[in-house]
C-alpha cells in the first residue's frame, strides 16, 4: 500500500537519510527503529507529504495517510468531545462513537481537554486515527505516557486496523506487542558528501 | 471548512471571550485618545472618524497574532495539512472566523463610539459603512501576515510591523469615506476603491496564505 | 540559448568567478561617477535664483530617492526569480539589496526633510510622496526583519519572496491612495520627463544643474550595483560556510 | 576653495555630512562582513584539507 | 537575576529582533494617525504631544503579551518557580527586560517622531523627559498584567483589556506633562505625579506579580 | 531526606490522592507508578511545591528538590549551551561541563534548540537536573522519547547521584533498570467523598 523508492530525507538543510526503500503490504505493520536523532521523525514527516523528499519518492493512494506525531493537536479549552467531533467533521467521518470506545473516553466526554493527565491527552489524540477513515497510519512515537494496560489496548486497535485492511508504519523506542517487520533507519544514514537541501547544494 | 470555522469561534468564545475583547480594545482606544490629546469637544470631533478607524485597526491587529500561532504550536496545522481540507480552505476560515469575532462586532459598535468621540452626526451612516466594507481586507491580509510568522516565537511585534504597511491603502480609504462622509463630501471614489480592496485581498490573498503555510510547515 | 546562459550565472560558483572580475571595475567606475558628480555639483555650479545654495542638494537628494525605489523594483524581479526558477542567487540577491535600498531610503528621507525646511518651511510635511516614501521604508524594514526572523534559508527565501510580492501590489496601492488622499508640495517628475532634457518646460531643471545630476546618478546606480554584488557574495561566502560546517558535522 | 553657500549652508553642509556618513557606513558594514566571512570560509576549507 | 535578564535580553534580540520592532510599531502608530485624521499640519500638531503617549503606549501593550507566556508554555516558569530565585526577582527582572527592550528605545526616538507629527518645538524635551521617566511604569503595570493572564490561551486582548485601565492614570499625567510642556505651562505637579506613579509601581507591583504567578502556577 | 506523611492532593479541585505516606532515604530511589490519570503527576508538583497539599505535609530541607517534568523549559532560539548555562547560572553551579559529559551533549552544544529531535531535547532537559546540585530529584516519565541505550546511561546517572547521597523519586510506565521501590499510587486513590479543596468543602 505504500512504497517508498530511494528516499532522502533532510531537515534544516542538511540530509539525515538516503536511499530509504521499504514497502508496506496490506494488513502488514512496519516498526521504524533508531538511536535519538537518527531521522525516524524526519522520514514520517517526509512520507506524511510535510515536506519534501531530497530525492527518490513516497508511492501511495492519495489522501491515504493518516499521520499521528508528538504533538496532538488538542484544543485544551474545547471539551474532549469537540475535540474529536471536530476531526470526525474534517474527515467527513460517522465513526466517533467507535473511537471513544476503542480509547475508552466515554467517561472523559465532556471534561475540557486542559483537565486531562498526560496518558488522558494522548488516548484522545490517538483516537483521532480511527476517525480519518484512512488506511495508512504513520505514527511517530505513539505510545509515550501511556500505562502499561493502555499500551496493550493499543496494540489490539493497531492489530484490528490491520485486519480491516489497513497498514501502519510506526516509530517507536519501547515495545509495542506487534507482529511486524522492523526496519532500522540507521543503516540509511546519510553519508554527508551526496546529499544537502537542493540550496545549500549549490554553494559546494 | 464549516467545521473548522465553527471550532475556531467556538474556542474564541471560550477562551478569549469572544466579540467583548475587540470591542473592549477599541472602547480603550477610544478613551485613551482623550486622554492623550486632551477634551476640547471641537478637536475630538473633527478627528473622531479617524481614530475610530484606527482603533478599528489596532483591534484587529492585536487579535491576530495567535490567529496560526496556536494551531501551529500544538501541531493541529500538521494534522489538517495532511487532512482532506486544503490550506487555502484554512486560510479562508481562519480569516472568516477573524472578522466575525473581531470586524463584525467593531462595525455594529461603532455608532457607539462614535457617540463618545464627537462624531458629526452627518458622520455615522459612513463610518459605519466604510467599517462594513472595509474590515474583511483587515482580516484577509491579516490572515496572511499572521501566516507568515506562524513559525516565530515572540512573533507579535513582527507581524504588526509587516502587516501595518499592507494596511495602509485600506486605511486611507476607509478613513476618507468616513471623513468625507461627515463633511457632506461625495464619497463615491473611495467607497469602489475601497471595495475593489476589499475583494482583490479576499480573492487572491488565501492562496498567498496559504503557500506561505506550507513554507512554514516544511 | 542567450537566455539559458544568463541563467548559469545564477550558480554560485559561476557568480563568484564572474564578479571577481567584475566587482573591482564596477567599484572603481562607481567611485569615479559619484566622486565627479558631487563635487562637480557641490563646487561648481551656481545657486539657484530661488533655492539659493539649497539646490545642490540635488545632488544627493534625486539619486538616493530614485535608487531606493529602483532597488525595490530590483528585489521584486530577483524574488520573483526565485519563486519560479529558483535560482539561489537570485534570492541572496534580493536579501543583498534590502539594507542598501533602506539606506538610500534614509538618505533620500533626510536630505529631502533637511531641504525642506528652508524651502517649504517645515521638515516635514504629509506630502504624498514623502508619506509614500516613508511606507517604503517600512516595507524594507519589514522585509528586512523576516530575513532576520526566519532560522532556515530556504525557508526565509520563500517568505520574503511572498511579502516582496504581495507588499509591492500594496505599495502600489499605497502610492495611489496617497495621492488621493492629499495633494502635495512636493515637485512633479522634471528631471526625468523628455521635455526637461530637451530644455523646454516650465519645470526643466536647467542643464547647467542636469549634466551633474546624471552623472551623479550613474554614480549611485552603480554604487547600488557594486555594494549589492559585494554583498551577494558575503551571503554566498555564509551559505557555503553553513553547508560546508553542516556536512563537517555529519561525517 | 568652498563655494560660497550663503544663508543655507547649515542645510546644504548637514545633508552633504549625513548623506556621506550614511553612504560610508553602509560600505564600512559591508565591507567588514564580507571580509568575516571570507575568512571565516578560508578557515573553514583550511580545516578540510588538513583534517 | 542577572542570569535571567540577560537571558531575556538575549531571547528578545535573537527572535523579537530586539529594540527594532518595538520602536517600528511606535512609528507606524504615528505614520496611520494622519491617515485616519488627514494631513493638515496644524491639526496634528496640536494632537501631536497626545499621539506620541498613546503610541509609546501601545507598543508597549503590544510587546507585553508573551512576556511570561512563553515561559509558561515550554515550562520554563514551573522550573524557575522551583529554582533559588524568588519569584519577585522573576517579575522585576521581566519588567526590566521589557523595558530595556521596547520602553527605552521609545524614548530615545520619540524626537524623530515628534517631527514627523509636528510637534511644536518647546515640546521635545517635554516629550522625552515624561516618556524617560513614565515608561517604566508602564513596562512594570504591563508586568503584572501579563502574570494575571499567563496561563489563559489567546490572553492578548484579555490582557489589554485588563492593563489598559491601569495605564490610564500615567498616560493622563505623562501626557499633561508633554502638553504643558508644548505649550509652555509649569509642569511640575503632573511631572511630580507621575514620577510617583512610577516609583509606586517599581516598588510594589513586582510583589503583586510574584503573588498572581504563584497563583497562576498551581 | 525526604518524607511524606498522610498526604492528600488535588487537580482542579478534586482530590485525586489522599493518605499518601512513604520515605525516600538517602541513596534510595522510589518508583512511582499507577495507570494513566491515577494523579502522580498531580502528587510529584505538590511534593516539588508547585501547589498547595490539600491535607498532610511534605518534609525535606528546604531548597533541596530538583523537578523535571513533561516540558522541559528549554527556549527554541537560545543554543543548547545557552539553554544550559542559564540553568548553572541560575542554580551558581559549576557542574555544566559535568552535565554535558552526562549526557553526551557535547557535539549539540552549539546548536539552536529547535533543531534537536525529540530524543536529544529530552537529553537537555534531563541535563538541567546535574546543574541544580541538589539532593532530591523529583522526576515525571523522565525516559519518554528516550532510545535504549540512552533510557541505560540516564540509569547509570541516576545511579551515580545515589552513590553521591541524593535521593530519587520518580514516576513512569517503563523499565528504567534501576533498582529501588517500587509505590503504586492506585492504592491511595481518593475515595471522593471526604476530600474537597477548603473552599468547595465549606458548600457541603
Ligand atoms: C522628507 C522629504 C522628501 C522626500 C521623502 C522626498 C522624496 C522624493 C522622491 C521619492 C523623489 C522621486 C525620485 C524619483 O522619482 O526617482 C524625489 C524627487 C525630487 N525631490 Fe524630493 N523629497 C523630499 C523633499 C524634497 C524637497 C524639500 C525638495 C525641494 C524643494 C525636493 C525636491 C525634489 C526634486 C527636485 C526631485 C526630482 C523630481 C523628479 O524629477 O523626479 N524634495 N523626492
Ligand atoms: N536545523 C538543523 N540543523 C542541523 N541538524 C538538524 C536540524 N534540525 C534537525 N537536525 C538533526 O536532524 C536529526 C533528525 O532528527 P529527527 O527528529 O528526525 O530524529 P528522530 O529519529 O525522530 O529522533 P528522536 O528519537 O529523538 O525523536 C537530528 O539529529 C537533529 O539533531
Ligand atoms: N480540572 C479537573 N477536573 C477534574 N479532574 C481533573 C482536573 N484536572 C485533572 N483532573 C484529573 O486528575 C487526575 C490526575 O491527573 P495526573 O496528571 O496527576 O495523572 P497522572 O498519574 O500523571 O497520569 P499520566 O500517567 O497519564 O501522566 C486525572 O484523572 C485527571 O483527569
Ligand atoms: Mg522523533
Ligand atoms: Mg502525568
Amino acid at each position: 500500500m505504500l512504497k517508498v523508492t530511494d528516499l532522502a530525507v533532510a531537515r534544516g538543510g542538511i540530509a539525515v537519510l538516503e536511499g530509504v526503500t521499504f514497502e508496506v503490504a496490506k494488513g502488514q505493520a512496519v516498526i521504524l527503529r533508531g538511536d535519538n536523532g537518527s531521522g525516524k521523525t524526519t522520514l514520517l514527516r517526509t512520507i506524511a507529504g510535510l515536506q519534501e523528499p531530497l530525492a527518490g519518492q513516497v508511492d501511495c493512494a492519495p489522501d491515504s495517510i493518516a499521520y499521528a506525531a508528538h504533538l496532538d493537536g488538542i484544543k485544551a479549552n474545547l471539551t474532549v468531545e469537540e475535540n474529536l467531533k471536530f476531526w470526525a467533521d474534517v474527515f467527513q467521518s460517522d465513526q466517533m462513537s467507535k473511537a471513544v470506545e476503542a480509547f475508552d473516553l466515554g467517561g472523559l466526554l465532556q471534561r475540557p481537554a486542559n483537565t486531562l493527565s498526560a496518558g488522558q491527552k494522548r488516548r484522545l489524540g490517538l483516537s483521532r486515527l480511527l476517525v480519518t477513515g484512512r488506511d495508512i497510519w504513520v505514527l511517530d512515537e505513539p505510545t509515550v505516557s501511556l500505562d502499561a494496560f493502555t499500551v496493550k489496548a493499543f496494540a489490539e486497535i493497531v492489530k484490528a486496523h490491520l485486519a480491516g485492511g489497513g497498514c501502519a508504519l510506526i516509530a517507536t523506542h519501547v515495545d509495542l506487542g506487534l507482529v511486524g517487520d522492523t526496519l532500522d533507519v540507521m543503516q540509511f544514514h546519510a553519508k554527508g558528501d551526496s546529499t544537502l537541501s537542493s540550496f545549500d547544494e549549490g554553494f559546494l | 471548512m464549516i467545521a473548522l470555522l465553527m471550532r475556531d469561534l467556538k474556542l474564541a468564545f471560550r477562551a478569549g471571550g469572544g466579540f467583548g475583547l475587540g470591542l473592549a480594545f477599541f472602547l480603550i482606544v477610544v478613551v485613551l485618545v482623550p486622554f492623550g490629546v486632551g477634551p476640547q469637544t471641537a478637536l475630538l470631533s473633527r478627528i473622531a472618524a479617524g481614530i475610530l478607524w484606527v482603533g478599528a485597526l489596532l483591534a484587529c491587529l492585536l487579535s491576530l497574532d495567535r490567529l496560526f500561532a496556536l494551531d501551529w504550536e500544538d501541531g493541529s496545522l500538521d494534522l489538517l495539512a495532511t487532512s482532506p481540507l486544503p490550506l487555502e480552505a484554512v486560510a479562508v476560515s481562519k480569516a472568516l472566523a477573524h472578522w466575525l469575532t473581531t470586524g463584525l462586532p467593531l462595525v455594529v459598535a461603532s455608532p457607539v463610539f462614535g457617540l463618545l468621540l464627537g462624531l458629526p452626526e452627518a458622520g455615522y451612516i459612513f463610518v459605519v459603512l466604510s467599517l462594513l466594507i472595509g474590515t474583511p481586507a483587515l482580516s484577509f491580509i491579516g490572515a496572511f501576515g499572521a501566516a507568515l510568522t506562524v513559525g516565530i516565537k515572540r512573533g507579535g511585534l513582527l507581524l504588526s510591523l509587516l502587516v501595518l504597511p499592507l494596511y495602509v491603502p485600506t486605511l486611507i480609504f476607509g478613513a476618507e469615506v468616513a471623513r468625507r462622509g461627515s463633511e457632506g463630501l461625495a464619497v463615491q471614489t473611495p467607497l469602489l476603491l475601497l471595495a475593489g480592496i476589499t475583494f482583490g485581498s479576499m480573492a487572491l490573498l488565501p492562496f498567498a496564505s496559504a503557500l506561505v503555510l506550507r513554507v512554514n510547515l516544511r | 540559448m542567450r537566455l539559458n546562459a544568463l541563467w548559469e550565472y545564477a550558480n554560485p560558483v559561476k557568480f563568484m568567478r564572474l564578479t571577481d572580475r567584475v566587482l573591482p571595475v564596477v567599484s572603481m567606475l562607481a567611485l569615479a561617477a559619484m566622486v565627479v558628480g558631487l563635487v562637480w555639483g557641490f563646487f561648481f555650479t551656481p545657486d539657484d535664483f530661488r533655492q539659493g545654495s539649497t539646490v545642490k542638494i540635488i545632488y544627493l537628494h534625486v539619486p538616493s530617492a530614485m535608487m531606493a525605489i529602483s532597488a525595490w523594483f530590483m528585489m521584486l524581479v530577483t524574488s520573483l526569480i526565485w519563486l519560479i526558477r529558483r535560482h539561489h542567487v537570485s534570492a541572496l540577491a534580493a536579501k543583498a539589496a534590502a539594507p542598501v535600498g533602506a539606506v538610500m531610503t534614509i538618505i533620500g528621507l533626510v536630505t529631502g526633510a533637511i531641504w525642506g525646511q528652508p524651502m517649504w518651511g517645515t521638515w516635514w510635511a504629509w506630502d504624498p510622496r514623502l508619506t509614500s516614501f516613508l511606507i517604503l521604508f517600512l516595507f524594507y524594514l519589514g522585509y528586512i526583519a523576516l530575513w532576520e526572523a526566519v532560522e532556515d534559508g530556504d525557508t526565509a527565501a520563500d517568505l520574503t519572496s511572498a511579502l516582496c510580492l504581495v507588499g509591492s501590489v500594496f505599495a502600489f496601492l499605497s502610492r495611489y491612495a496617497v495621492n488621493f488622499w492629499n495633494q502635495g508640495l512636493h515637485q512633479g517628475a522634471s528631471v526625468l520627463r523628455a521635455g526637461a532634457l530637451a530644455g523646454d518646460t516650465e519645470e526643466r531643471v536647467s542643464n547647467v544643474f542636469a549634466v551633474p545630476l546624471f552623472i551623479s546618478m550613474a554614480g549611485f546606480v552603480l554604487f547600488f550595483i557594486a555594494l549589492v554584488l559585494l554583498r551577494t557574495r558575503t551571503e554566498i561566502r555564509l551559505r557555503r560556510a553553513k553547508a560546508l560546517i553542516a556536512r563537517e558535522r555529519l561525517s | 576653495m568652498m563655494p560660497e553657500l550663503g544663508k543655507y549652508a547649515g542645510e546644504v553642509l548637514s545633508s552633504y555630512a549625513a548623506s556621506l556618513v550614511l553612504l560610508a557606513g553602509l560600505v564600512v558594514v559591508s565591507l567588514r562582513a564580507s571580509r568575516k566571512a571570507k575568512m571565516a570560509l578560508e578557515a573553514l576549507e583550511k580545516g578540510r584539507q588538513d583534517g
